[in-house]
C-alpha cells in the first residue's frame, strides 16, 4: 500500500460516544455473579458517593482546602475495576482518586483527615485531596500532573515483573491525559517490555473546560492501542459489572501473559472539574448534565439488583444509612485529629 | 487613574496588543471558552474568535513547541501556561529551542514568544502545583524573565513583552491576580529590565519581587513605626536585573535582605546577593540577608504551608538582624 | 465491541520492513516524468553523496568538529520528497539534514563553511553540521534534539495557515523519533487543527545502534496515523520516484485541504550514526550492511535511468565530475573563509 | 593502588553495585548492545543480561518516569542520560514525581534512584548538546546532585549514590571520561555531601567541580611559581553542599574564587558565594570572584567555543584580581 486514507473514514465514523452494547445487559451479568459481591459493589459505589458528597460541603465549609476533585458520576469505572484485583496489586490514579482509594480499601477516616490536611491522612497531611498514598495497600497515590501516573504505573508494573511478583498494576488517567507525551511514551514501553498494566482511560467527555471534539482527534480511543500493537476494549463505564467483565479480562492478560491493555470506560462527571469550577456553564449546559445524571451508576445498578430481587428498598436504605454513618466517623475523626506538628516541615524531604 | 484588579490589567494588555497587531495570538489550555482557567483570557474568544484564541490539548511540550515554530514563522504567540508547574513538561522546547535558535541560526530566527502564567504557591496546592521557578529560566541565556507585583506593572511590562522580538517568560501570581491598584489608560508601556522603588527608604534595601513586594511593604510599613526606613526596590524584570538600581540603593542603605517566594538553594537571591557582595562589597556593613520560601516540597496541609513562606515577621526579622549587627 | 485483540495480530503480521510494491516500478514511474526533471534529481543525489563522502574525510582531517550525521544511503527520501515543494515552502529536519539543506538549494558551500565552523557557513558558524538554517529558503534548521523539530514544524504549518498562506511545510525524522512525546502531541494537534504539514519518518532500521524492533512495539510506523485520525502512507525510501510520487500526493492534501499527512519512507543508512559511530559492531552485521548497499538508490536509479535510454553512462560520469567541482568549490570557499570575529559571541543571544 | 579511567571507575562501580544488589539495575538509550554511547556500560549486558541491562526507546520523560515507578516499587534503577541536555524532556518526572514522591505520600514511598550521565561541554557538540545544569537540579529539594572530577570520587560516589534511598543526580563529563587517576580497589565509598581539598594553600581559596578542578589545579600549579599558594576545594557534592569545609578554608585564606563551566547568571556559585558572604562576611579581604562560561547558547566555532570555557588563565587572573585588590 502506498497512500490510503482509510484511517480518516474509519476512526470517527461510528456515532460519538455511544458504546455499542454488543456484550450483555447488567442484568444479564447480575445473575452470573454472587449476590454477595454484587451488594458489596453498591455498597462501595454509596459510600464513594456520599463520602464526596460530604467532601463538598466540607470544602464550602473551609473544612477542606485546595484542589477538590470529585468523582461523582464516575464511580462505577473505579469500583468495578479495582474488585477484579488481588490485595497485592497495584493502582496508580491521577488527582480525581478518592474513589479508587476508598474501592481499595483505604481507611475512610485517614482519606478524609488528608483532606482536612491532619497528621492521621494517609499522607499525613503533606499530600491533601491530589495526593493520597497508602503503600502497604499498593495505593501509589494520587497524582497532579496530568499524564505523570502513567510512567509510573508503567514502571511500577516493571518491577514487579523485574522481582517475579505475580501482581498486576491498574493505571487510571482521564481521556485529555491521552494526548500528552507520557501516554504515549509509556504505552509503547508497556507493550515493547511486556508488562503486566492495565491501562484505564475514564473517558468522562470533558478535561475541565474541553470536550474531547476539541482536544483528540480521535474520539474512539481504545483505538489509539493500534499505535503499540496493544490489546484494547473500549466499555461502559456506567455499568459496574461491563467493567468488571472487561477488566477481569485484562487483568488476566496482564497476570498470566505479562501483556497489557488499554481499556477507554466511557462515563460522566456529574460535578464540575474540582470544587472550583462550575458543573456547568461555558462549556457544557444544565441540560446536558441532567440528560447524564438519568444514567447514574448507582441508580442503574440499584434497579438492576432490585427487579431481579436481589435487594429490597429496605436493605439498599440500611446500607445507605450504614455508608453515612462511615462518613460521618471518618468527619468525626478527623475533626478530632491534630494538625502536623510543624517539625513535621522538615521531615521526608529526605530519608532518615 | 482607574482602579482594576491584576487580572483585568493583564486582560486589559493582551486584549490591547491583540488589537493592535494582527499577528499576536492566545493559545494555552482553557482559555477560550472556559474563558481561562483564573479567567485572564475573559472575553477573548468572543472578540477575537477561535482562530486567534486556542484551547490546546493538554501537550504542553507539543503546544508550547508549536508557538516557538508560529513565532519563527511571524507570528507573535502568547502561551498560557494554566500555571507555570506544568511548564516543566516544556521546558525542553523553552530552552533548546526558543532561547537557542536566534543564536544557532547565526541570528536569522526570532522568537518573539510569551510564554505567561501564573508561578508559585496559591492556597493549599501541594508540592505539584506550588513552585517558584524564576532561577531556572532566569540561568538561560536567551530568555527574558518578567515578574510583576502590580496590576499597572502587570499591564505595562506584558504589552512591551508581547512588543519584545524575544522569549519573554512572564511569571504571574494566582495569588496577585485578584489585588487592585491604579492602572494608566491605554498606552503605557514599561520597559524590561527597569526597576522600580516601591518605597523609599534609607535604613535598609529590601529587595523583593512579584507577590513578596507586598509582604515587604508590610513589613516596611511595621518598621517605620521603629523608625526604620526601608528601601524596597522590586526589580519587576529578573532578566536582564536592573543591577545599577539594586546597588544605587545599597551603596546608600549599606545593608540588604532580599525576599524570594521559591526555594532558598540557587534561587535568583542567591544572584543577586553575589552581584551585590561583587559590585558593593565596600558599602555593605552587614552580610546580606535572604527571606526565603522553605527547603521543602510545598506541604499541603495549611499550617505547614504557613511555616514554608515569608511573611511579614520573617522579614522583619531578618531587617532587625542586617541591621543590629554588632 | 468491548474487548478486541484484534490489534496485536494485525499489526505487526505483514513481513517486517518489506514494502510491498504494489504500486508502479521506478521505470514506469521515469517514463512518466520529465526527463529534464530525473537527470535533476539524479545530479541533486549525487551531489548530497559527494558532497558528504568528502565532510567525511574532512571530519577525520580534523577540519570538521562535533557531531556530524551523514545521509549517505537516504537520499532518495529527502530529494523525491523536496523536489515536490514550492519556493515558499518550509523544511524543517533534525541534525541528518545535509542532504535536505542541499535539495533545498541551499549554497553548498556556505553548507560547508558552516560545517568548518566558519562565519561564511549558513548559521555564521554558530550552529555547525546539526543546526543548518537558511531562513530566506524556509529551511528552518537542523534540531539536535530528537523529536524536537516536530512541534516546531507544526507551528510553521499553524502560522502559514494563520496567515492564509499557502506554503506546505515538510517535517522530518528518524523512526525512533517516532516514540517520543513529541511526535504524539505534535500529531494530534495536527490533525486537530487541520494543519498544512507532511510529517516524513525516514524509518532507516536504527536509532544509534538500536534497530526498530527493540524500539517499537509497532513496525508498520505509517499505521500510527490511525491514532491520529490521519491520513498516510508508506514508501520505498530507495526509489526517489515513489518517493516524489507519494509526497506529490500528500503536498497536495497539504495545500488543498490543510490536511496533514504521515509517510513512512523505508530506507537504509549507510555510514555510522555519526562520524563517531561505527558504520556496523555491535547492532549491525557488515554482511547487513553490504546486503543493503545493494539497494544503493543512487544505483538503482541510475540503472532506471539508463535502461530507458534517458542517460548514457557518459553523461552520468559528467554529471558527477560536475558535482565533485561543485564539492570541492565548497571546500576552496571553506578553507579560505575566516573563523567567526570574537565579538560574535555574544551577537544574536538576542536581538539587536 | 591501580591506575584507570574515569570511564572505567563508573563502569567498575555500576558492576560491582549490580553484582552485590540484584535490584540494581541499568537502563538508558544504548547502554546495552551498543556498551553506551560513550561506553560506560561496556560488558554490563553480558555480564547481567537483558533483564537488568535495558536499551531504552528515546523517551526522556517515558524510562525516567518509569525509573521512578520501579524505585518506589522496590528496585534500585540507574538511569543514564545519553547526555544531561536530554534530560530537560524528564525533568517534570525528576522534579514533581522522584524529588516530591517521599514527601507527598508523608514518608511512604522512597525514591532510591541514580540518574546519571554527562553534563557541560564536550567538544564542539554545539548549543543543545553543551549545557551544565547543575543550579537547576541544586534548586530542588529532595534531590542529592554530585559531580565528581576524578576516577576515584567517581568509583566511589557512584557506588554510595546506588546505596542511597534518595534520588541522585549524578553528573558526569564526556571530557573527563579518558582520564586517569588511581582508585583504590573494591569497596570504597565516598560519603555524600563531603567536599574534598585538591591542593592545600593559604593565600586563595578556589573552590571548584567536575572538570574545572582539573582547570584550578593547573592555574594553581602555574601561580605556585608566582609564590601564590591556592587551595583548591572540590565539593564533590553539590547539594548537600559541605560548606564547613569550604568556610574553614575561606576563613583561612580570606579570599575566594568560585569556578564553573555554566552560565554565570543563577548558577551555583552564585549560591556558594552568597553562602560565603554570609557566614564569612568578616573574614573576606575582597569579594568573592568567579569564573564562568561565557552568558551565551554554545557556539559550534571551535574558536567561539574556546572563548566560553573557563580556562587557566581566566582563572589566574581572577586569582591576581582576587588578590591584588587594593
Ligand atoms: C501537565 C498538566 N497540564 C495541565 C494541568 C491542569 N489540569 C488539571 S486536570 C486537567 C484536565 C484533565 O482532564 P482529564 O485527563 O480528562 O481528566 P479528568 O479531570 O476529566 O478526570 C487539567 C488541564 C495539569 N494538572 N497538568
Ligand atoms: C531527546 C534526545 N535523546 C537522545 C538523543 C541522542 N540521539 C541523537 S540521534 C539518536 C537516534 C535517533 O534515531 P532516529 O530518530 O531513527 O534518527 P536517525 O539518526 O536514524 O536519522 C539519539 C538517541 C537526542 N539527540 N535527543
Ligand atoms: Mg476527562
Ligand atoms: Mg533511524
Amino acid at each position: 500500500m502506498e497512500s490510503s486514507n482509510t484511517a480518516v473514514s474509519a476512526a470517527n465514523g461510528t456515532e460519538e460516544h455511544v458504546v455499542e452494547h454488543s456484550g450483555p445487559t447488567q442484568e444479564e451479568r447480575a445473575r452470573r455473579t454472587e449476590p454477595a459481591v454484587l451488594k458489596n459493589l453498591l455498597e462501595q459505589m454509596l459510600l464513594v458517593r456520599r463520602f464526596e458528597e460530604r467532601a463538598a460541603e466540607l470544602y464550602t465549609l473551609g473544612k477542606i482546602g485546595g484542589f477538590c476533585h470529585l468523582y461523582i458520576g464516575q464511580e462505577a469505572v473505579g469500583i468495578g475495576a479495582i474488585s477484579t484485583l488481588h490485595k497485592d496489586d497495584y493502582i496508580l490514579v491521577s488527582y480525581r482518586e478518592h474513589g479508587h482509594a476508598l474501592a481499595r480499601g483505604v481507611d475512610p477516616g485517614e482519606i478524609m483527615a488528608e483532606l482536612y490536611g491532619k497528621q492521621s491522612g494517609v499522607s499525613e497531611g503533606k499530600g491533601g485531596s491530589m495526593h493520597l498514598f497508602d503503600k502497604g495497600r499498593g495505593f501509589l497515590g494520587g497524582h497532579g500532573i496530568v499524564g505523570g501516573q502513567i510512567p509510573l504505573a508503567t514502571g511500577v508494573a516493571f518491577a514487579a515483573k523485574y522481582l517475579k511478583q505475580p501482581r498486576v498494576t491498574l493505571c487510571f488517567f482521564g481521556e485529555a491525559a491521552v494526548n500528552i507525551g507520557s501516554f504515549h511514551e509509556s504505552l509503547n514501553l508497556a507493550a515493547l517490555w511486556k508488562l503486566p498494566v492495565v491501562y484505564i482511560c475514564e473517558n468522562n467527555r470533558f478535561g475541565m473546560g474541553t470536550p474531547i471534539e476539541r482536544s483528540s482527534a480521535l474520539y474512539d480511543l481504545s483505538q489509539k492501542a493500534l499505535g503499540y500493537n496493544m490489546a484494547r476494549a473500549q466499555v461502559d463505564g456506567m455499568d459496574v459489572l461491563a467493567v468488571r467483565d472487561v477488566m477481569a479480562e485484562a487483568v488476566e492478560r496482564a497476570r498470566n501473559e505479562n501483556a497489557p491493555t488499554l481499556i477507554e470506560a466511557r462515563t460522566y462527571r456529574f460535578m464540575g472539574h474540582s470544587m472550583s469550577d462550575p458543573v456547568h456553564g461555558h462549556y457544557r449546559t444544565k441540560v446536558e448534565v441532567e440528560e447524564h445524571k438519568r444514567h447514574d451508576p448507582i441508580k442503574i445498578f440499584t434497579n438492576t439488583l432490585e427487579s431481579l430481587g436481589l435487594i429490597t428498598q429496605e436493605e439498599v436504605e440500611e446500607m445507605d444509612r450504614k455508608v453515612k454513618e462511615i462518613v460521618e466517623d471518618a468527619v468525626a475523626f478527623s475533626e478530632r485529629s491534630d494538625d502536623p506538628h510543624p517539625s513535621q516541615l522538615h521531615t521526608d524531604v529526605y530519608t532518615p | 487613574m482607574p482602579i482594576i484588579t491584576y487580572r483585568e490589567a493583564l486582560n486589559q494588555a493582551m486584549r490591547e496588543e491583540m488589537r493592535r497587531d494582527e499577528r499576536v495570538f492566545l493559545m494555552g489550555e482553557e482559555v477560550g471558552y472556559y474563558q481561562g482557567a483564573y479567567k485572564i483570557s475573559k472575553g477573548l474568544l468572543d472578540e477575537f474568535g477561535a482562530q486567534r484564541v486556542l484551547d490546546t490539548p493538554i501537550t504542553e511540550l507539543g503546544f508550547t513547541g508549536l508557538g516557538v515554530g508560529a513565532a519563527i514563522a511571524g507570528l507573535r504567540p502568547i502561551v498560557e501556561m494554566m500555571t507555570f508547574n506544568f511548564a516543566l513538561l516544556a521546558i525542553d522546547q523553552i530552552v533548546n529551542s526558543a532561547a537557542k535558535m536566534l543564536y544557532m541560526s547565526g541570528g536569522q530566527c526570532r522568537v518573539p514568544i510569551v510564554i505567561r502564567g501564573p508561578g508559585g504557591a496559591g492556597h493549599q496546592l501541594g508540592a505539584q502545583h506550588s513552585q517558584a521557578l524564576e532561577s531556572w529560566f532566569c540561568h538561560v541565556p536567551g530568555l527574558k524573565v518578567v515578574s510583576p507585583s502590580t496590576p499597572a506593572d502587570a499591564k505595562g511590562l506584558l504589552k512591551s513583552s508581547v512588543r519584545d522580538d524575544n522569549t519573554v517568560i512572564f511569571m504571574e501570581s494566582e495569588v496577585l491576580y485578584g489585588t487592585k491598584g491604579e492602572v494608566p489608560e491605554g498606552e503605557n508601556l514599561i520597559p524590561l529590565g527597569v526597576a522600580e522603588i516601591k518605597r523609599p527608604g534609607k535604613h535598609v534595601t529590601v529587595i523583593a519581587h512579584s507577590k513578596m513586594v507586598l509582604v515587604a511593604l508590610d513589613a516596611a510599613q511595621q518598621l517605620e513605626k521603629e523608625g526604620i526606613e526601608v528601601e524596597v526596590v522590586d526589580p519587576r524584570t529578573l532578566r536582564p536585573l536592573d543591577t545599577e538600581t539594586i546597588l544605587s540603593s545599597v551603596k546608600k542603605t549599606n545593608h540588604a535582605v532580599i525576599v524570594e517566594e521559591g526555594w532558598p538553594y540557587c534561587g535568583v537571591g542567591a544572584q543577586m546577593a553575589d552581584t551585590i557582595q561583587l559590585h558593593a562589597f565596600d558599602y555593605l556593613d552587614a552580610p546580606i540577608l535572604r527571606v526565603t520560601g522553605a527547603d521543602v516540597p510545598m506541604p499541603y496541609a495549611k499550617n505547614l504551608e504557613h511555616l514554608c513562606l515569608p511573611d511579614k515577621t520573617r522579614v522583619m526579622d531578618a531587617v532587625h538582624r542586617v541591621l543590629n549587627r554588632k
